[in-house]
Order: structure tokens, then C-alpha cells, then sequence
């Protein structure tokens, strides 16, 4: 028994119908072919699945596609061009988030399956907190494992990420932003 | 060659896809056709199969096949098991279990469906009428007296035994003024990588051609063991290794599944996708250490050491993996460490027990030495009432004592380990850190500091003391264009290669680095190799890249010469130029020196058109990077939770392509450490059930968990290879645990505690503290 | 891991959920973030035949000011409740509550009436609810109920809701002068689920130099969360000092059963429900002393 | 996973004796139990659903008695397995008399293996308390009912009880 949805994924919208069990990560990756988003855990631990959803950092591992049904979604694969969800790390003509860019200037991956969650991640932080210390940024990542870096280098390309993204035109931010965790 | 590149924090060449998600490891791929296997686990970890009932599952929704180990029966060789010891039993791993399963999530049948969630469903239909058997799950239990043995034809459960011993031990016992004796418990361990393993497998049935997908780092070795498990011809067989999410040497091996979904697509004639889910991968891929460790010093007052003794119980689980015996043989090797120990003995005693096989897992052996000999510094340094710097201090060799002849019969390349000492203490401020560590104690504070000063085995390593070729492979071929491309067998997941091979290239041609590609993971384009494993890739795998790279250059340099009339050996590589150094007028573009090659109307006589050359490098002795790693903890009293407060890690790793790559390798490995030190921790109850059998319940470092790495390096090249490399992949893990462990005894001196077993739970703390807290100094 | 099939139903209102439920009684099964349903049912540990996907139903998401008392709606997420600064200023205890809670995604997604639902005994926002003495009002087709938080917890995952009725909202009041709180937290370090977390919510008396009422809620000790009364009597009308706190901490555990499992033992969860009772207690009263100098 | 303790019920060990070793009122005891036919002397195949909340499972299995002294001692044995994983378990129970009551003393040990030990692991200890004491309060209020009443004879040894 199908389910119809339609979502907004990276600035394209999708209509279909499916299974209502289909988790979103399959629906990425198996319906829409958007492989840049991992299954690591299955069991929302790792973070390896994370997207933003309607701008939010989730796990798509713990989400139905119905659930999100209605939403919109950047994945690692939309994120430089998506102004939403990049929020003002973008950069124009299709070049890297300042998120990538920093994981890429600091070492910030090893096997990179970690990666496109722990990027996001780091987004969803920076549209909270422009400025964050280490502890913020340690904290603010729990929810990504990452078993090759040790994520020292990982800190260091937020913060990279955070300085470049300041000195760009400041983005109007929402009124929760700014929090620190 | 001027160094333009070569010890350069380079940015990586893979990168821009990984960041970008668009990449593709082995689930990311997608054939027409596609059809998905899933498997059926052994809920029990010892039990006899009566019967496996597949009707239902037959007939459910989208499945077209279903198969159990007695519809397989002979078709399939068993796991292989490349490690060789005298008198072992054998202990071969069935694809598919027939008559009995021997540990927790063995897989006992297999299902294939036209989706990934019919698949899944089916293994739900499948009957399997068990009839329960007593597990045997301590390995001491295991070989003592009257304990059944799991494998039939076998008389108990010790696999085998292993014996090493060198100097007069007799002796440096009897002139020993004292004697200090531990047993030490290194735990079982989950490798974990992110990227679970998974496989895919596409059979041409006109060409006969397989080819096979997998998570692996080992590519080469992996299609021949294919072939032979399938009797199928290995010219026929190709296995790709696309981008691989980790593996620490979980993916160091051959599975069952690899050669099962092969099987499933040779039988189907369609594609076959088996992704492994994550408790699969706790059940069923290799785990890691899992050694109890007996042992006996023989001390001077003074603190040098006569002579060591260990018995090792080592938990190998039900079956041999492809190294399992292998690995705890290395902790024998290195069991002297980075001292000059006149006299060692290891005895060796390998266990079957009802569980998952024990493998090679980041460091394999190593740092199992390591811990045993550094806990045991601790403990004499404590028995003695001396600091654990001088303890260690004086029972170094000193360079000129290199190369340095263990009593376990192995050659130490170089070293100065008083060097990285030295310049660790300096770093962590080490006086001041004393200071402080007695101020706090009279504060009813805890802090630990913990030494561990450390030498590895890398650089695996010749093929004399390899079980299956210790040699790499590398082709570098000049494209026409002048593009050059680099076929590696060591197949990285992770490390860099496609970066620091550039790196070389770059210098060694005097191009840009980005001209370069660098090849790997597949079997059809990449000469035989034997993989990335034991700190190898950059050591045995670069010094081949390197031997090519050379064989290249002074072909170009001939034909450049000749070009404009000069001497080979003057021709200079630089700027994407070659010039003779006599004259900067002689000089052609690299890539009119390539053309050359190809279009091979203007070559010296008797010169063979094209630019290509292959090289097997074999290594003349493994090569020894070394360090010193300093930690310092502070214990909540109240609650026993360790926190990190400081580490310095100063790392010796010979000449290094890449500093950033090094750094990265170093904290990723001591972090995995962490993990070992306070964390992590397979648990079997009795009955042989794996309660830590998903990340909710087996925790991983996070970064919430660490503080900041400060890390420096002394350089000290190797002879063994004429890049002067050591390797440095498993050097974090190896130093750091026993930095961490001695940290946490320290702590814990004041409540007369001198060693705990690892991982440092909080309630295991907690409760030593509360036992002892009568007799806090 | 794939969850077994079921039949899916996204209602558009609440009394079209609230007909489903009454029609599916303990066959159906309420979606709302998924946090606590959906691994379950990955594992298939849960397999219920119908699914209401509560999720997409507006209105039920706010956190605001009615008749005096805050209300929360059932699917306000982890990190709405973190970041409101409606709470900030008169409940703090539920911010910093939901801070705590497993990691950014999870809060991201998961929701405070499903959490509670839910009932897990390592949850966090039930120590918090029970030391709020907050209300817990909950709907069927024929009208709403309001649960006391005391009542509501009845053992391991198991409520006070019916089938048939959905949590739709939470009631607070707001926080009195001179009161504050605070929650600690020990977290088992895979899951970040509570080993013990302890939630303190003091009013101070006598100039704040004793405590006039305590109220303690614990969560993750055992089966289920509970208020800790042998803790609160102990404190109730005395004046401040670290012996009594420490004093009163001792009863953390009374008369409870501890949970014990592999992350740690009933005697070890036992003696931390004293170290973080201690703790919360004194954070809390810290907290109400350097809120009433603020003059707020 | 072990289990011990001491419950209080209100009737002399003659009656508590015949309700725990009655199989229909027996089944009627069992948290879940849906089915409890015979299958030999002192044998039956169970067919029960035990769970917490949303976490449930369908077990198929055997339930044994042994060792009977009536009405002092019996070991009561309980073997199932279903989707979720396996459950064998083993308890011994005593019977005292207490004037008009029966305290009884029950020990038991408990494995569990499968989907259930690996990941229900946190939540078993209490599960497996919880269905104890489910038990004995059931059995409680059945012999409050029946008090002074002798028990149903022979009704057909086959019983169905709908979910929990």
C-alpha cells in the first residue's frame, strides 16, 4: 500500500509513492539516487545519515520518507548550491560550503564516510552559534562518530568554516540564533 | 630532487568528492537488475542445527532464492586462513553453518529478493529448529580440564601453542633482586569502522566474467581466494575495492559474504547487493585483542630489567579468520619493546571459545606488547619507588646500539627513543606536571600522568615473515598527454595515497602534483598487490611507487638527452621541464620529452617506445617507528569517570611525505586508543549472547570525550628503504594505551592501587576507590 | 535494519487521530518524531500493525503563556524546549533538561510529548516533569483528562494514557520568586541515556537561607521516574547547609528497586542517585539565590 | 539472569499447589499467555506474548514441571522462542505454610538469547521482575476469588486467553 509525498530535496522538488516503511536515508539514497548521505548505525547513534530538514540537522536513518513528506531537504549533495540550507556559508556557482572547504584546508576527513553528517552537523551549529569555542563545538558534534581523525582536525575546519563564514556578508539570522548549545 | 612537495601539509587529492557526497562506496552502487541478499543468523552461540525450513521464505513476495549451508554443501571452500603455526588445529569457518554454529550470528542461511526490505522480511519465515549446546565462552575455562571441545576430531580447545625465547632467562632470574609478577586483561574489541562491509557481485555469463565489489583492503588477495573458494578461474575474476569507509582491519580479510553473494550471482545471473547491517558487523566481522597476559620481570634495584616472561591466553573465538593465529604470535615478537632486555620468553596459548574470531584490528599484536611491557615499566618504576621516566630511561638502547638485535630475534632499523623523550617531557612541561599532581593530592584531587614510551613493528614487511607476500606493487605509466598515472596495490581507505603518491610524483618528475592519478582497489587495472594493512602503504607501497617513478624518470632522461644532445645523467626534472644542467638552452617540455616516447620516431637507438614501469618491491626487514606519549588524567572521585586533561604525543615515523596526513593518522589513532582505554569493550554473558551488540550500547570516543592532541615529531629516516619512511598508521593507537592506563594508576596511587584492568569504567573506578578509600595516602 | 510493514495513517486533526486510535486501540501505535518508536521498530522489537503518523498535525507545536500556567504542546521538539526563551525565563529546568539530551539531531526531531509517552526509564524529561509537578493533559474522543506528573509514570515504558487517548499537552507553573533548579546528569556514554538523572526544584525561605519546599524527581535509578519524597521531607523547612543537603541525599534511593544492567549495577546507580541528588540540590539552590539577586 | 525473592499467598499450600500445577488456571497466571496445551506428563506447549508496551514479541514453547512435591517444592521449567530471540528458564519454587496463608520462596535463573539480550539488555532485569510479580499478584487475585471455594474439576485442559 503506497503512501503519496512530495518533498523538496536540495531545491528540486519530488513526487511518488511509497511503501510508508521506506526510511528517508533509503528513499535518498535508493529512489532519488542521493548517495552522498551513509548508513552507519542504523540505531541514530553515528550521525553518518544526517541531512537538514527544513534547515535542521536529523538523522534520516530515524525518519520515515512520509514523515518528511512536505519538507524540505538539503543533503551533502545540495548543500553549496542550496541557499537554505547553507545558509551564509554558500558560495556561489556551485563551489564548496565553507564547512567543506574547512574540512577539506584542515584534514578535517580521513575515509570521508563520516563526513557529509559531520559537515552538516557542523552547519546546523554554525546557523546557531557564528562564533563557537572548542567545548561547543565538541558538543555540538555528539551526535557524529567519527573512528578515523580523532576529530581534533574536525574542529579545527569549523572553526575555519566559522571565520570564513563571519567575514562574509552576514546572513539575517532567526531569532534562535546566536545560542550556544 | 628538490623537495617541493614531499614534506608538504599537501591538501588531499580525494577530498573534493568525499566532501561533496559524491563518491561512491559500495552500497552507493546501483546495476540494473540489482537483487539483495540478506542473511540468517545463529541467535545461539553453540547449538547443533536439526533442520533449516525455507518454504515459506521461498514463496514470500519477491524472493528468488533462498539457500541454507546443506543446499550449498561442497560448493563453497570455507574461509580461508593464511597463517601458518606449527601443530595448529584446524578450525575452518564454513560460508554457511551445516550441522552446528559456534558463535552468535554465524550465518546459517541466506536469502535473495528483489529488494532489500523483501529480503529482510523473508529471513523472518525461515524455520531453524536448534538443538541448544552448552557454550564455552571463558577461554581459561576453555582449555581446562574436562571442558568439551567445540570443534569434533579435537581433543580440547587450545588451537595451538606458541613458544619464543632468547637469551639466558634461567640466569637473569636468579641475579634478579626482585621479582614483579601481573596478569593483565587486554579486552575484546569491535573494530567499527563507519562504513559496515558490504559486497556486490555481477556475473557476464558470456564472457564468464565475476566481478565483485567489496569493502575491502585487500583487493588482490581477495580475488584469489575467491577464485579458490569458488573453484573459478581467478583470470576471470575481478574485485574492485571502490572507496572503503574505514576498516582498521576489520576489511583485512575474506568473509563468507564476499564469496556467498558471488556465488548467489553466478547461480542467479544477476546483480547481488549484500550491505551489512551494523549488528552484523558486531556479530559477525572480525573483533580485536582479547588477551589475558601472565607475566613475570626480573628487575635490579637500579631498575634495569634482566628479563622477561609472559604466558598469553589468546581468545581467538570459534574459528581462524584469514591472520587469526597470526596476531597474538606478534605480541611475542614485540614483547621487549623499546628496551634493551637481555633475556624474554613468550609462551603462547591459543583458545577456541564460542564467539566471534579475534583478527588483526589497528596494530594487530602490537599494541598488546606495547601495554604488556609499558604496564610492566609502571609496575617496577612503582615497586621501585623510582619515576616511570628514569625506569624507562635507563633501559633504552642508544642509537648506536642500531640496528638492534631483540632477544625475540628481531633487527630494530634506528632509533633514539631518548630523543623523543625528551622533547616529550619538554612539551608536557613534565617537572611542572609532577608539581601540580602533588599540589592536587593534598586538594583530595586525582590526577594521573601516565608515560608510555613505544616502538612498533611496520612497514609490513618481508615476505619471510609474512604469511602471504610482504612485497608491494606499483606501475607508473606516463600517459601520452603527460598525464601520469599510478597503479598502487596498496588499496587505502583512508590513509592518502592518492595525495602523498602525487606528492613523490610531483618531486620526482618535476611536475605538478596534480597531473597525477593515482589508481587503486581494482584488480583489472592494478598489478597483483597485497594491500593496506601494518603501517605498509607508505613504507612498502610508496617504495615501490618510488622504484617506478625512477625507472621512469631515467627513461624521460634519456630520451630527453638525446632530444637535446646531452648526458643522461645531467638531465634535471623541474618545471614541468627537462633541462641539462649544463645548460638551461637544453631543455625540453615533460611532455614533448612523453610524446617522444610514444610517437617513438625520435627515441635513442635501441630504446622501447612508451613510459611505463612496474615494480614488486620487497622490503629487507620491517621497519620500527617509536615515540613517546605522555597523558594526563584527573579522576572524579565521587563518580570514578575518567577525564582527559592533557596528551602529548611526540611520534618518530622516519621521513614524512605529508605532516598533515601524519597528524591526522596519529590523533585518529590515539583516539582509537581512548576508546580502548575507557570505553570500549565486547561483552559475551555466559551464554555466549554479545550484549554490546550495537553502538547503544558500545561506546565510541566522541568528540565530547577528548581534549586537545599536542603533538610533535623527531625524525629519525630508516635505512630500509630509500625513502627513509616508517609508517605511521597504527603508531597512536600502539603508544597511546598504555599512556592512558598508566595515567589512571597513577591516579589511583594514593589508594595503593598500582594496575587496573582496562577499559576504565567509571563503576569499575569508582568501586576500586570505595575499596580502598581506608588506605588513601 | 528495516522495519516490519504496517498500515500508515497521517491524520490531518487531532480528532481524526483521536477516532483512529479509539478504533486500532493496541494495534496502532502514535508517531510523532519517531525517536523513541522508530528504532524499535528497525530492531523489530515493536511491530505495530498500525502506524498514526501524529507528526504532521498543526497546532500542536507551541510553548506559550495560558491562564498563568506555560503550556507546551505535545509535539514540540527537544530543541524548541532548549532554545525557548519563554522557558529561559520561567521554567529553566526544562531547557536545561532538554539540553541534555541525547545529541543535536536527535533533538532536532524528537518531541517532549513522545519522549514522555514513551517513558523509557533512562528518559530525562520525566525527573524534570515530576520535580515541576507539572500536568500532563490527555485527550480521547470524548473530552481531555489532566494527569498529575506524579501519577503519570506507572513502570518501565508504561503510562497512565489509555489506548485510545493521546498526550496532547504539559502545564506548568511558572517558577516563584526565590525558587530555582537545576538538572545532573550521569549519561551512559553509547546511547547518552540517563544512568541517573536527578532534577531539583527548591523554593528558599528565610531570607533564602533555608529551603521552604523541594521537589525532586529521578529518572534512570529505576523502572520507572519518580519523586524522590524521603529526599524532599529531609529538606523541607531546613535551613541550608552542605550537611543537610548531603544528609537528604542519602534517601535518594529509598525504597526503590535500582535498575542494574552492563553500563552499571543497582549499588553503583544507587550511590549516584546520592552524588547528583547532592549535586542538583546544590545547584539549584545556587541557582534560586542568584536569580532572587538578580531582582528578575 | 537471576531472580529470587519471597511472595505471600492467601491460601494454604494445598490450594496454591493445585493452582500453579493446574494447566488452565495456570495459563491463566501467565502474563500473555495465550495458549497452553498438553504434550505429555507434565509438559505443555505454550504459546505466549510477552512484552512491555511497544516492545513485544510471540514466543512458542514448552512449559515443564519436575521434581513435584506436592504441596511443597516444584521446579518449573520454560522454554520458548520467537522472532525477538529464545528465553529458557529454570525456577525452583517452595511452599511454606503460614497459618492460613503460603509464603513461597522462588529462585530462578534465566537466559535469553537472540534480538532481545543484545539490544533489550537494559530493560530485561526489570521485565523479567515485572512478569514475576504479574504472576504471583494474578495468582494472588484468583485465590481471593476462589477463596472457600474448591477448585473447577477437571474443566478441559486446553485454555485461550486473549493478549495481555
Amino acid at each position: 500500500m503506497g503512501v503519496e509525498i512530495q518533498l523538496h530535496v536540495n531545491g528540486k522538488q519530488h513526487h511518488g509513492t511509497v511503501e510508508p516503511r521506506l526510511l528517508l536515508v533509503h528513499y535518498l539514497r535508493d529512489v532519488l539516487g542521493l548517495t552522498g548521505t551513509h548508513i552507519g548505525c542504523e540505531t541514530s547513534i553515528c550521525g553518518a545519515c544526517t541531512v537538514l530538514l527544513d534547515g535542521k540537522a536529523v538523522k534520516s536513518c530515524t525518519l520515515l520518507a512520509v514523515q518528511a513528506s512536505g519538507s524540505e531537504i538539503t543533503t551533502i549533495e545540495g548543500l553549496a548550491s542550496s541557499q537554505k540550507g547553507a545558509g551564509n556559508g554558500a558560495a556561489a556557482n556551485g563551489a564548496l560550503h565553507a564547512v567543506q572547504e574547512g574540512f577539506w584546508e584542515k584534514h578535517g576527513l580521513q575515509c570521508g564516510y563520516c563526513t557529509p553528517g559531520m559537515i552538516l552537523a557542523a552547519v546546523d551549529l554554525l546557523q546557531r552559534n557564528k562564533n563557537p569555542n572548542e567545548g561547543q563545538i565538541r558538543s555540538a558534534l555528539s551526535g557524529n562518530l567519527c573512528r578515523c581523525t580523532g576529530y581534533q582536525h574536525i574542529i579545527e575546519a569549523v572553526q575555519y568554516a566559522a571565520k570564513k563564514m563571519s567575514a562574509r556578508k552576514p546572513l539575517k539570522m532567526s531569532a534562535s540564533a546566536g545560542r550556544t548549545p | 630532487m628538490t623537495t617541493r612537495y614531499i614534506g608538504k601539509p599537501l591538501k588531499r587529492k580525494e577530498d573534493p568528492r568525499l566532501i561533496q557526497g559524491i563518491s561512491h562506496y559500495v552500497d552507493d552502487l546501483n546495476l540494473a537488475g540489482m537483487h539483495y541478499a540478506a542473511f540468517l543468523r545463529s541467535p545461539h552461540a553453540h547449538a547443533n542445527i536439526r533442520s533449516v525450513d525455507l518454504s515459506k521464505a521461498r514463496h514470500a513476495s519477491g524472493v528468488v532464492l533462498a539457500l541454507s549451508g546443506a543446499d550449498i554443501d561442497g560448493a563453497i571452500q570455507p574461509v580461508p586462513c593464511a597463517a601458518q603455526i606449527p601443530d595448529m588445529k584446524s578450525a575452518a569457518r564454513p560460508v554457511l553453518a551445516r550441522d552446528r554454529v559456534r558463535f552468535v550470528g554465524e550465518a546459517v542461511a541466506v536469502v535473495v529478493a528483489s529488494d532489500r526490505y523483501a529480503a529482510r522480511d523473508a529471513l523472518d519465515l525461515i524455520e531453524v529448529d536448534y538443538e541448544p549446546l552448552t557454550p564455552i565462552v571463558n577461554p581459561e575455562k576453555a582449555i581446562a580440564k574436562g571442558a568439551t571441545p567445540l570443534h569434533a576430531g579435537h581433543k580440547d580447545n587450545v588451537a595451538f601453542k606458541w613458544e619464543l625465547e632468547g637469551g639466558d632467562l634461567k640466569a637473569a632470574f636468579k641475579s634478579a633482586d626482585k621479582v614483579i609478577r601481573q596478569r593483565l586483561v587486554n579486552q575484546r574489541l569491535i573494530p567499527v569502522p563507519i562504513e559496515t562491509r558490504g559486497v556486490i557481485a555481477d556475473y557476464q555469463p558470456g564472457e564468464g566474467q565475476l566481478t565483485v565489489w567489496s569493502a575491502t583492503q585487500i583487493p588482490h588477495l581477495l580475488r584469489t581466494q575467491i577464485a579458490s573458494m569458488l573453484n573459478f578461474p581467478e583470470t576471470l575474476v575481478r574485485v574492485v575495492a571502490p572507496e572503503v569507509g574505514g576498516g582498521f582491519g576489520s576489511k583485512l580479510n575474506v568473509y563468507p559474504e564476499e564469496a556467498l553473494v558471488a556465488y548467489l550471482a553466478i547461480q542467479l545471473g544477476k546483480p547481488v547487493k549484500w550491505s551489512e547491517s551494523r549488528r552484523e558487523n558486531f556479530q559477525a566481522t572480525i573483533h580485536g585483542r582479547d588477551q589475558i597476559d601472565d607475566v613475570e620481570v626480573a628487575v635490579k634495584r637500579d631498575g634495569s630489567i634482566l628479563g622477561l616472561r609472559c604466558h598469553v591466553i589468546a581468545d581467538l573465538g570459534a574459528y581462524y579468520q584469514l591472520l587469526t593465529p597470526l596476531i597474538p604470535t606478534l605480541t611475542g615478537l614485540m614483547m621487549t619493546g623499546c628496551y634493551k632486555i637481555p633475556a624474554a620468553r613468550m609462551e603462547i596459548t591459543g583458545v577456541f571459545t564460542n564467539k566471534m574470531a579475534t583478527d588483526a584490528y589497528r596494530g594487530a599484536g602490537r599494541p598488546e606488547a606495547t601495554y604488556l611491557i609499558e604496564r610492566v615499566m609502571d609496575l617496577v618504576a612503582a615497586e621501585l619507588k623510582k619515576d616511570p621516566v628514569e625506569v624507562r630511561r635507563k633501559n633504552f638502547p642508544q642509537p648506536n646500539d642500531f640496528p638492534y638485535a631483540t632477544p625475540t630475534g628481531l633487527i630494530y632499523d634506528s632509533g633514539d627513543y631518548e630523543k623523543a623523550l625528551d622533547m616529550a617531557l619538554k612539551v608536557a612541561d613534565y617537572k611542572k606536571l609532577r608539581q601540580e599532581q602533588a599540589k592536587l593530592r593534598k586538594e583530595g584531587r586525582y590526577m594521573g600522568i601516565g608515560v608510555s614510551t613505544y616502538v612498533e613493528i611496520c612497514g609490513m614487511g618481508p615476505s619471510s615473515a609474512m604469511p602471504a607476500g610482504g612485497w608491494e606493487s606499483a606501475t607508473v605509466r606516463v600517459e601520452p598527454t603527460g598525464r601520469v598515472s599510478v597503479m598502487t596495490g596498496s588499496s587505502p581507505h583512508g590513509q592518502g595515497q592518492e595525495t602523498t603518491f602525487a606528492q613523490m610524483g610531483a618531486d620526482v618528475l618535476g611536475i605538478d602534483p596534480s597531473q597525477f592519478q593515482v589508481v587503486h582497489g581494482d584488480t583489472s587495472i592494478v598489478p597483483y598487490g597485497i594491500g593496506t594493512f601494518g603501517s605498509r602503504a607508505t613504507a612498502v607501497g610508496g617504495t615501490a611507487v618510488y622504484k617506478s617513478l625512477l625507472k621512469v624518470k631515467e627513461k624521460l632522461a634519456h630520451i630527453a638527452a638525446h632530444l637535446v644532445g646531452s648526458d643522461p645523467e645531467r638531465m634535471v626534472f623541474a618545471d614541468g621541464k627537462i633541462s641539462a644542467k649544463e645548460s638551461p638552452k637544453k631543455s625540453v617540455a615533460f611532455g614533448q620529452a612523453v610524446s617522444a616516447a610514444y610517437v617513438a620516431k625520435t627515441l635513442p637507438a635501441d630504446m622501447e617506445p612508451g613510459l611505463e614501469a612496474t615494480t614488486f618491491f620487497e622490503p629487507s626487514n620491517f621497519t620500527y617507528p617509536f615515540g613517546t606519549h605522555i597523558c594526563v588524567v584527573e579522576i572524579d572521585r565521587e563518580i570514578g569517570d575518567v577525564k582527559l586533561v592533557r596528551y602529548v604525543a611526540v611520534d618518530d615515523c622516519g621521513n614524512v611525505l605529508n605532516p598533515l596526513l601524519v597528524e591526522g593518522q596519529v590523533q585518529g589513532g590515539i583516539v582509537q586508543s581512548v576508546g580502548q582505554a575507557l570505553f570500549e569493550e565486547a561483552v559475551y554473558d555466559e551464554q555466549g549472547q554479545l550484549i554490546t551488540g550495537e553502538l547503544m550500547d558500545y561506546a565510541l570516543p566522541h568528540a565530547s570525550d577528548l581534549c586537545w592532541i599536542e603533538t610533535a615529531r623527531t625524525v629519525t629516516p630508516t635505512p630500509v628503504n630509500p625513502l627513509g619512511v616508517k609508517g605511521v598508521g597504527e603508531a597512536g593507537t600502539i603508544g597511546a594505551t598504555p599512556a592512558l592506563a598508566g595515567a589512571v594508576a597513577d591516579a589511583l596511587a594514593p589508594f595503593g592501587v598500582h594496575h587496573v584492568d582496562m577499559p576504565f569504567k567509571r563503576e569499575k573506578i569508582w568501586q576500586l576507590m570505595r575499596k580502598s578509600s581506608g588506605r588513601v595516602q | 535494519m528495516i522495519p516490519a510493514s504496517f498500515e500508515y495513517h497521517a491524520p490531518k486533526t487531532l480528532d481524526e487521530a483521536l477516532r483512529l486510535v479509539e478504533r486500532h486501540g493496541d494495534e496502532a501505535k502514535l508517531l510523532a518524531g519517531g525517536h523513541s518508536l522508530l528504532p524499535l521498530m528497525k530492531l523489530r522489537l515493536a511491530a505495530p500493525r498500525y502506524v498514526i503518523d501524529i507528526g504532521h498535525l498543526r497546532g500542536m507545536s507551541y510553548i506559550r503563556e495560558e491562564n498563568g500556567q506555560i503550556a507546551i504542546g505535545a509535539l514540540t521538539t527537544h530543541s524548541e524546549i532548549e532554545h525557548s526563551e519563554l522557558l529561559a525565563a520561567k521554567c529553566p529546568l526544562l531547557p536545561q533538561t532538554a539540553a541534555q539530551i541525547g545529541d543535536v539531531q536527535v533533538r532536532n526531531r524528537g518531541t517532549i510529548g513522545g519522549s514522555l509517552a514513551h517513558a523509557d526509564p533512562g528518559g530525562d524529561y520525566p525527573a524534570a516533569i515530576l520535580a515541576l509537578d507539572a500536568e500532563i493533559i490527555a485527550a480521547n474522543t470524548s473530552g481531555t483528562r489532566t494527569i498529575p506528573a506524579r501519577d503519570f509514570f506507572v513502570d518501565m515504558l508504561t503510562t497512565q494514557l489509555h489506548p485510545g487517548e493521546i498526550l496532547t499537552q504539559i502545564r506548568i507553573a511558572p517558577r516563584p520568586p526565590q525558587s530555582g533548579t537545576a538538572y545532573e546528569k550521569l549519561h551512559q556514554p553509547a546511547s547518552g541515556f540517563a544512568i541517573v538523572g536527578v532534577a531539583a526544584n527548591v523554593l528558599l525561605g528565610n531570607g533564602r537561607k533555608a529551603i521552604e519546599r523541594a521537589a525532586i524527581g529521578i529518572t534512570g535509578l529505576a523502572a520507572k521516574a519518580f519523586r524522590a519524597e524521603a529526599v524532599e521531607r529531609a529538606l523541607n523547612g531546613k535551613t541550608i547547609s552542605d550537611k543537610v543537603i548531603e544528609d537528604a541525599s542519602r534517601n535518594a534511593a529509598q525504597g526503590v528497586e535500582p535498575l542494574s544492567d552492563l553500563h552499571a549495577s543497582g549499588e553503583y546507580r544507587r550511590e549516584m542517585a546520592r552524588v547528583f541528588t547532592r549535586r542538583a540540590i546544590a545547584r539549584a539552590i545556587e541557582a534560586a539565590r542568584g536569580v532572587s539577586r538578580g531582582g528578575v | 539472569m537471576k531472580l529470587a525473592g519471597t511472595v505471600t499467598l492467601p491460601a494454604p499450600p494445598s490450594e496454591v499447589w493445585s493452582l500453579l500445577t493446574d494447566a488452565p488456571r495456570l495459563s491463566r497466571l501467565l502474563p500473555g499467555c495465550e495458549q497452553l496445551e498438553p504434550d505429555g506428563p507434565d509438559r505443555y506447549k505454550a504459546a505466549v506474548k510477552f512484552g512491555i508496551a511497544a516492545i513485544s514479541g510471540k514466543y512458542a514453547g514448552t512449559l515443564e514441571f519436575a521434581e513435584k512435591k506436592p504441596p511443597h517444592s516444584l521446579i518449573l521449567k520454560l522454554d520458548g522462542k520467537g522472532l525477538p530471540g529464545f528465553v529458557k528458564g529454570e525456577g525452583r519454587i517452595e511452599l511454606t505454610p503460614k497459618g492460613d496463608t503460603t509464603e513461597i520462596a522462588y529462585t530462578g535463573e534465566a537466559h535469553v538469547g537472540g534480538l532481545i539480550a543484545s539490544v533489550g539488555q537494559r530493560m530485561l532485569d526489570a521485565a523479567a521482575r515485572k512478569i514475576v510479580q504479574q504472576f504471583f499478584d494474578s495468582a494472588k487475585a484468583e485465590l481471593e476469588s476462589t477463596k472457600g471455594a474448591a477448585a473447577e474439576p477437571n474443566s478441559p485442559v486446553k485454555a485461550h486467553r486473549k493478549g495481555n
